[in-house]
């Protein structure tokens, strides 16, 4: 009999738990990291780009102030906000001003923007957080909903192709994806507001969006259309990494232990197969969540919903930096944070990862 | 080519296991792939037979035959397999999918990728005996402990909630043979099962099934290229070539007497232990032969050195596999038996014993058939 | 013994008598992409496009009008309407569809569709595939880097990759194109524009085809023939252009395929949401078809929205046919 | 709310009208005859009149305006809608066709009363008038607001009248910098009256003292930018909630006293003002009778446009008012080879302009095709065609080869064409330019601007649109006047020294020195028949510099809610008045 020489000895619970902490401050530490690295890039590209293309600390200024504002104003707001300090200066304050707050300086006498502070808006003099949060609750219910939707659907459909593998429902079902797929959202949801909203009256027209509180049924037949519209990209494409993960894992050898064990070919399918298969595609999930968290653009931009998306759009249309970089950084922390939570999923779902 | 059975069947009774004309064929886009093409054999309880035969040979795709364990859809099953009186391949899914696990079960090459790495190895064993006896999974998962104990895994309570990564290959082994073991199976079919491991490992693991076997009066298959293996455990020999049969018979007569030059080709390249180091290993040259288009007449006949032997038969006719001798040894060629005979003692047999075989390699360093191919049936 | 690897040695096993004929890979996967029908499909269909992009102005002079030309006639658009086209054709009301204008006119300012659609395709592809050609520069060095010398080079460009994926992209390509400068490397208007544009996009895509790169190059890395040449001496930059790159070109050509149609909505999006090529008159009219969807998204008229949202539509598929089909006659194991 | 479907909507709203119709058959005190609704029914006279107060009166707007604070606003519809909640010193009469024109004292007892020349101007404040919290309004309060609004660093948006003409001592500061900052440019002598000061002589300070500046503010309350979240009303409506961005509701004002005030009926009980709706949605809305009234005034969406037009019942409900209002081009003679005028008049010949009123929506959503800057509706108005577009308005191509001849560029020219990018009708006029004038060989170069940039740090900005490497030589450009007046319309963007080097002056291209003389002695004119004269020759004379490519003057096509009762388009402001209509119920 062989002695336990090559066994690998598991971990006890607290090596296990210390394990898991380590692993924690490690990848929070990375997400920390990739934010500072965005939040740099970001900051250069919205205030050191222009000032390379010619804009300065005055024209800066000037988009605080109206068209009537003289010259002399302008270099005295610039120096009010800090347009005249070096620009790592600058960044500095930025990034002091989101944990600490900052005060500005309005005319009227000093304003306190408490932490998270981003800034004030160019355009609106607000404060950029109170926006981002103000516009929140749209891109999340956009996001929710569509997100419910392609998942259930897309992995519906793809586990019934991978097992009908051949099938006229696979072939078709492939081919849809496939159209599904290439489908621009603007193209499908300005269509379906044509067809449904314009032509027959069924759904809610573009830019109608009721708050859940408010009336939950026309919160959701206010989002109907933005749903499927969203849903249908990502449905194509879930379908898709469904079958071919499904048929990738129905072809690993487990399964065919499985049968071999005499499973029913439903619990084959459903305990072996799709909790294989699914794993990747919860992380492509996660992270897709978190892309449209920042702010679905296309959609929003389409069905004229006032998420964090449409407000990007707004502010880059307008110029008012603060408000994009906040809306960055807002999108970059909401992957950074998906990120995290899926790779410590996976550790969860996926007993062979090491925390390490 | 009905009649082929046991070498040593007592023709009164009908035997535990056997096959009858089986054929798998799977219809693809570049034509059928023929992985078994008329198989028959038979074997009874306790006794074990090994089906030795390069990859791509169709001897995988037997056992699964065996099992059911194959789309009904894309793949033509014919013949007969009859276990234990009771015939599976016209049987209902359902039917054999009671018996699968239960009364025969089956030892997969790989254990790591043939368990589930997102199940405790505890639990992958209470799925097996759970499926087929209803019982709480406390009673299961003692059952699961007593089986990890038995196949001898230490601190079995413990290890029971290992995930298969956490097992080394050996280990992964025994708990892959655990699992086979759960509903105590009368056919047990064991896939290489220790091309995987290392050596000393190898010679462990056989000497468990070996008992296990004949603690449990089993059939046992073994499934291997490694002819070494087939020495120690087999009671028959099966030599599959292109999804046939080309040589059966017992293990003794095979190994002393091997009649087709297939086997002389396997028995060439066996490392032998027993032999002084004088001669390098002698492979079979050339690749097995594709299951779509197999060769003309005999299959072998491309890589055959004799084939200008059988009076121009080996390229247009398919050679029956036909009695050699008194005890049951079959084989399927076109050359008279005495000139086979003749060919091994004189020609082949001295090179083998006098030079013969230190080696660094074994068969699986052959060239080997495509691994698309293998994948395809699977 | 020399007989021993004869074919007449005497353990009975001769070589094959005549080698199979060696097929180069290439030639494998063009019999797997003929049998492929909508593979080929797609590729027949982006082979049409590239070739109504390149003569565009000769289909137009055949069935259209030049795409910057007005017709303003009271005739073709109804003045009292606010310029709507005059004249249904199916279920496209008040789109102008006749022989003349085979997609109808535009509202208000009764440009030919047709017209535009075509010379669409020209700022589509144009951007779409050198887009992808700086993508899978960088793309290809950085993931060989990677993967070929690991180490601190590994983590530095896998953690930029990360970064990359963490940006929201569409985001910052917008707010670059809004932010960047009216003339740059001598390039202005337009051909500043587009350059501008087949950077960003190309930019932003790399780590795509990096980690595609990245990945094979690990596994091609730890094969013999890379042993046996570093065994042989020969030095790293050799070892990637000699032995690497050619075993990378199938990888690449599939990712690069498949990234086009991704680059094509990409810069479609742009363009919808404003920040595209524009349109001029000088040289190039500058017509996208995403720029076509965003007027139409203003008039609520079905045929602008469906033409422009078509073209992209099949453009965007034939080159999805086509990649899937191309990376399934390259890797078989992703076959069906 | 929105309900939950258009066909619930509409079969409510019907509904609605089969209940008010059985109440209306019931009611036998106010005998209205049905009033059948008709094209253009409120354009001169008031559709649906009533007297009959209550309800609310729903209205919405697509985008988000300056600023409902009163110092601090420069969008007409915001003067419009802002009386309902603020009092002017003197406002516009509230009537219907050229009535509208009559300035009319509002908080003040009469109009102002000129001395020293027309260099003092002083009103009496009417008795009783009280804030919302009940104080008595005073003139400080009215000071108060003109001092506020004159803080450009704060309160950003707006004119600076105030700032131009009043004697403020150097080194003034305003409230915001020093609270006890005070002026003897505006004197308070008692809580009724209060005097203007003015560094020079100005007949039609009248039509400042209209600005929404002087609602009153009372100083304890303001909070600077803030103060729009909570504006201290003297009208009949304040605030009840504001939700920026969002909207806002006005309920009824308890100390507002009809008695002091003969220019507002009151109607409804409250007023619902969405913003940030769907354009077209508004469209559907306003058809479907869920909304009364779209603010912004400037017509219905390209979407709802042909329906309205081919279908006569919803035509019925709609007006084609004119707005005064020019949507023209600005030709800039600091940018080669515009420096030539006859380059400019090549421009001006060569140019269609029916692709101009194309692009603007045409006749009825954009309006009539101009041949000067002052629109038909400013008095003094003179027709005038310096530069005639051929008799079919496509342009006349024969005298713009011949301009370009004599301007030395037989084969045309480049040229870079300025736009707003967010503005459609602006991208399209910028199209029309360029396919007009590559007919004669200019080759025009687009470049759309962010809208918010355009005056400021672009277009408007002399250092960046005259420079050789980025100049624009055409740049899309608009004007609304401040009000129906020659000074109100064309001081802002034809006299010469309201540009700056800051940039954000409308004025991009006009720099005639005979021009401001011109103004100059407008200004002191006082007589009225005479100073309008002046203006139509201005008008003139900057038409034949070709510096201005006028296109057209505005008209809109607007709808008249359902069920809305007192409707009337004010010309002042070229949209439906907003301080008269009531809501039937």
């Amino acid at each position: 009999m062989a002695g336990p020489a090559g066994l690998v000895c598991p971990a006890g619970p607290a090596a296990q738990a210390e394990i898991v902490v380590t692993f924690f401050i490690r990848r929070t530490i990375g997400a920390a990291l990739m934010l500072l690295v965005v939040s740099i890039a970001t900051f250069l590209i919205f205030f050191g780009l222009p000032r390379l293309a010619g804009a300065t600390p005055e024209t800066f200024a000037a988009r605080y102030l109206g068209r009537t504002a003289d010259e002399h104003t302008q270099q005295l707001f610039a120096e009010k906000l800090g347009f005249y300090d070096p620009l790592w200066l600058q960044y500095w304050n930025w990034i002091k001003a989101i944990f600490v707050g900052t005060d500005y300086d309005y005319g009227t006498g000093i304003e306190h923007c408490a932490a998270p502070c981003f800034g004030y808006s160019f355009r609106t003099n607000h404060a950029v957080w109170d926006d981002l949060l103000d516009r929140l609750p749209v891109t999340v219910s956009l996001t929710v909903g569509a997100s419910i939707l392609w998942l259930v659907t897309g992995v519906a459909v793809g586990v019934l192709s991978a097992l009908r593998k051949g099938s006229f429902f696979d072939r078709a079902a492939m081919t849809g994806a496939l159209a599904g797929v290439s489908l621009p959202p603007y193209f499908t949801g300005l269509m379906f507001l044509y067809f449904f909203s314009y032509q027959f009256d069924l759904t809610a027209p573009g830019g109608t969006y009721v708050d859940f509180t408010d009336n939950p049924g026309e919160w959701a037949y206010s989002l109907i259309l933005p749903w499927i519209t969203l849903a249908m990209l990502n449905a194509a494409a879930y379908a898709r990494f469904t079958r071919a993960g499904m048929l990738d894992t129905m072809g690993e050898d487990f399964i065919r232990t499985a049968r071999a064990k005499g499973l029913h070919e439903r619990v084959v399918v459903t305990k072996h197969g799709l909790r294989a298969a699914l794993t990747p595609i919860i992380t492509i999930f996660g992270l897709d969540v978190g892309l449209l968290l920042g702010g679905a653009i296309l959609t929003e931009s389409t069905f004229g919903l006032k998420g964090l998306g449409y407000l990007a759009i707004d502010a880059i249309n307008k110029q008012d930096f603060p408000q994009i970089m906040g809306v960055t950084m807002f999108a970059a922390f909401f992957v950074v944070v998906a990120n995290l939570i899926v790779d410590m999923l996976y550790a969860v779902v996926d007993p062979r990862v090491r925390l390490s | 080519m009905n009649n082929v059975i046991s070498p040593r069947q007592d023709p009164t009774a009908r035997p535990f296991l056997e096959l009858r004309d089986l054929k798998i064929h799977f219809p693809t886009d570049d034509g059928l792939v023929k992985s078994v093409d008329g198989l028959s054999f038979s074997l009874e309880r306790g006794k074990t037979l090994g089906i030795v035969g390069e990859s791509g040979s169709g001897k995988s795709v037997s056992s699964l035959g065996i099992l059911g364990i194959y789309h009904r859809r894309n793949a033509n099953v014919s013949g007969e397999i009859w276990l234990d009186g009771q015939e599976l391949v016209g049987a209902s899914p359902e039917t054999v999918r009671g018996l699968r696990g239960k009364r025969m079960a089956m030892i997969f090459q790989d254990p790591l990728s043939a368990m589930h790495p997102y199940y405790t190895i505890g639990d992958q064993i209470i799925e097996a005996y759970r499926v087929h006896h209803k019982v709480s999974k406390k009673v299961a998962r003692k059952h699961a402990i007593d089986l990890l104990a038995r196949v001898g895994i230490p601190q079995p309570d413990k290890r029971v909630d290992d995930y298969p990564h956490q097992f080394s290959g050996g280990m992964r082994q025994r708990a892959m043979i655990a699992m086979a073991l759960s509903c105590d199976p009368e056919l047990l079919i064991a896939d290489e099962p220790t091309t995987a491991l290392d050596v000393t490992v190898q010679a462990q693991i056989l000497d468990l099934m070996r008992d296990l076997q004949q603690e449990f009066n089993s059939a046992l298959i073994i499934i291997t290229h490694d002819l070494g293996v087939t020495a120690e455990l087999a009671d028959d020999v099966l030599v599959m070539y292109g999804g046939k049969c080309i040589e059966y018979g017992a293990a003794t007569e095979i190994f002393d007497n091997p009649e087709h030059p297939y086997t002389w080709g396997l028995l060439g390249s066996m490392p032998r232990l027993d032999q002084p180091v004088t001669e390098r290993l002698l492979p079979i040259k050339g690749t097995p032969p594709s299951l779509i288009n197999v060769p003309s007449g005999c299959s072998f006949h491309p890589r055959c050195a004799f084939d200008g032997r059988t009076g121009g038969a080996s390229d247009t006719v398919v050679p029956e596999l036909e009695l050699t001798g008194t005890s049951g040894h079959r084989v399927r060629c076109h050359m008279p038996a005495h000139v086979r005979q003749q060919i091994w003692h004189n020609e082949i047999k001295p090179t083998l014993e006098g030079t013969g075989g230190h080696s660094v390699a074994s068969m699986s360093e052959l060239p080997s058939a495509s691994d698309e191919q293998s994948e395809e049936v699977a | 013994m020399a007989t021993r690897t004869d074919t007449s040695a005497p353990e009975g096993i001769k070589a094959p008598a005549k080698a199979i004929e060696g097929r180069s890979l290439g030639r494998i996967a063009w019999t797997r992409l003929k049998r492929d029908k909508a593979a080929m499909a797609g590729g027949i269909t982006v082979i049409l496009l590239i070739l109504m992009a390149v003569f565009a102005p000769l289909i137009v002079g055949w069935l259209g009008h030049p795409p910057n030309e007005f017709h303003q006639d009271n005739s073709l658009l109804a003045a009292e309407l606010g310029g709507l086209p005059r004249g249904d054709f199916l279920f496209f009301e008040s789109s102008g569809i006749s022989g003349d204008f085979l997609f109808g006119l535009e509202p208000q300012n009764g440009r030919d569709l047709f017209s535009e659609i075509v010379y669409g395709a020209r700022v589509s592809l144009l951007i779409a595939f050198l887009a992808t050609l700086v993508s899978v520069v960088i793309g290809s060095a950085l993931g060989v880097i990677a993967g070929f010398f690991g180490g601190l080079a590994d983590t530095v460009i896998s953690f930029l990759m990360n970064v990359f994926l963490a940006f929201p992209l569409l985001l910052f390509a917008i707010a670059l194109v809004g932010v960047l400068p009216d003339t740059a490397f001598g390039l202005s208007g337009n051909s500043l524009r587009i350059a501008l544009l087949i950077f960003i996009i190309g930019f932003f895509n790399w780590p795509y085809i990096a980690r595609i790169v990245r990945g094979q190059t690990l596994s091609l890395r730890e094969r013999e023939f890379v042993d046996a040449a570093r065994s042989l001496g020969a030095r790293g930059p050799y070892i990637i252009v000699k032995e690497m790159l050619p075993n990378l070109v199938a990888p690449i050509l599939v990712y690069a395929t498949l990234l086009i149609p991704t680059n094509i909505l990409f810069e479609a999006a742009l363009s919808f949401l404003g920040v595209g090529v524009q349109r001029q008159v000088v040289g190039e009219p500058g017509v996208t078809w995403g720029g076509l969807l965003s007027d139409a998204a203003r008039n609520s008229v079905v045929h602008f929205m469906f033409f422009p949202g078509m073209a992209i539509f099949i453009t965007v598929l034939a080159f999805n046919l086509f990649g899937d089909g191309l990376r399934d006659a390259l890797d078989p194991k992703s076959k069906r | 709310m929105r309900n939950k479907g258009r066909v619930l909507a509409a079969a409510s709203a019907v509904f609605a009208l089969a209940v008010t119709a059985a109440c209306g058959s019931g009611d036998d005190t106010t005998k209205t005859p049905e009033v059948k609704p008709e094209f253009n029914a409120a354009l001169t006279s008031v559709f649906n009149p009533s007297d009959k107060p209550g309800g609310t009166l729903k209205m919405a707007i697509s985008s988000d305006w300056d600023s409902v604070d009163p110092g601090d606003t420069y969008y007409g519809l915001s003067w419009n809608l802002l009386r309902l909640y603020g009092r002017s010193l003197v406002m516009f009469k509230a009537a219907p066709g050229a009535a509208s024109a009559e300035l009319i004292p509002d908080l003040a007892e009469s109009l102002g009363v000129p001395s020293d020349g027309g260099k003092t101007w002083t009103y009496k404040l009417r008795a009783g008038v009280k804030f919302e919290d009940g104080t008595p309004i005073t003139s400080k309060d009215v000071k108060y607001g003109v001092m506020r609004s004159m803080d450009k660093e704060v309160l950003v948006n707006g004119y600076t009248y105030f700032n131009d003409f009043l004697d403020l001592e150097a080194g003034y500061k305003g409230p915001f910098k020093d609270k006890a900052a005070d002026t003897k440019a505006i004197t308070t002598p008692d809580d009724q009256t209060i005097v203007f000061h003015l560094k020079q002589a100005f007949g039609g300070f009248d039509y400042f003292a209209m600005l929404p500046a002087t609602v009153p503010v009372p100083a304890a309350k303001d909070t600077g930018v803030k103060y729009k979240e909570h504006v201290v009303s003297s009208g009949p409506y304040m605030f009840d909630k504001y939700e920026a961005g969002k909207g806002f509701t006005l309920k009824r004002n308890p100390n507002w006293d009809k008695a002091t005030d003969p220019n507002r009926k009151a109607l409804p009980d409250a007023y619902d003002v969405k913003i940030g709706l769907n354009a077209d949605d508004i469209d559907n809305q306003l058809i479907s009778g869920d909304l009364h009234v779209d603010i912004a005034g400037t017509g219905v969406q390209p979407a709802a446009l042909p329906k309205v037009l081919q279908d006569n019942a919803l035509k019925a409900y709609a007006d084609n008012p004119a707005v005064a209002r020019l949507w023209y081009t600005s030709i800039n003679p600091k940018v080669a080879p515009f420096d030539k005028k006859e380059c400019r008049e090549a421009v001006m010949y060569a140019v269609d302009r029916t692709s101009y009123q194309a692009a603007f929506g045409g006749e009825f959503a954009g309006g009539q095709i101009a041949t000067s800057i002052m629109p038909p509706q400013i008095p003094g108005y003179a027709p005038t065609n310096v530069y005639p577009a051929g008799a079919d308005n496509k342009g006349d191509l024969d005298k713009a080869k011949a301009a370009l001849q004599a301007c030395g560029k037989a084969d045309g020219f480049e040229v870079t064409m300025g736009f707003r990018a967010e503005r459609p009708k602006e991208k399209a006029t910028a199209e029309a330019f360029q396919q007009s004038l590559a007919r004669v060989g200019i080759k025009v170069t687009l470049k759309g601007f962010p809208t918010g940039d355009y005056f400021s740090l672009y277009a408007g900005k002399p250092s960046y649109r005259n420079s050789p490497s980025t100049g624009l030589g055409l740049m899309v450009n608009g004007w609304g006047a401040d009000w129906p007046d020659g000074y109100g319309f064309l001081s802002q963007i034809v006299d010469s020294r309201v540009i700056r080097d800051s940039g954000g002056s409308s004025n991009l291209s006009v720099m005639i020195p005979e021009v401001d003389t011109m103004i100059d002695q407008a200004l002191a004119e006082t007589d009225v028949k005479k100073r309008e004269a002046l203006w139509a020759q201005i008008d003139k004379r900057v038409m034949e510099e070709a510096v201005i490519l006028p296109g057209v003057w505005a008209k809109a096509l607007t709808l008249r809610g359902k069920n809305v009762t007192n409707v009337f388009v004010n010309e002042a402001f070229g949209q439906y008045d907003y301080l008269s209509m009531g809501v039937a119920q």
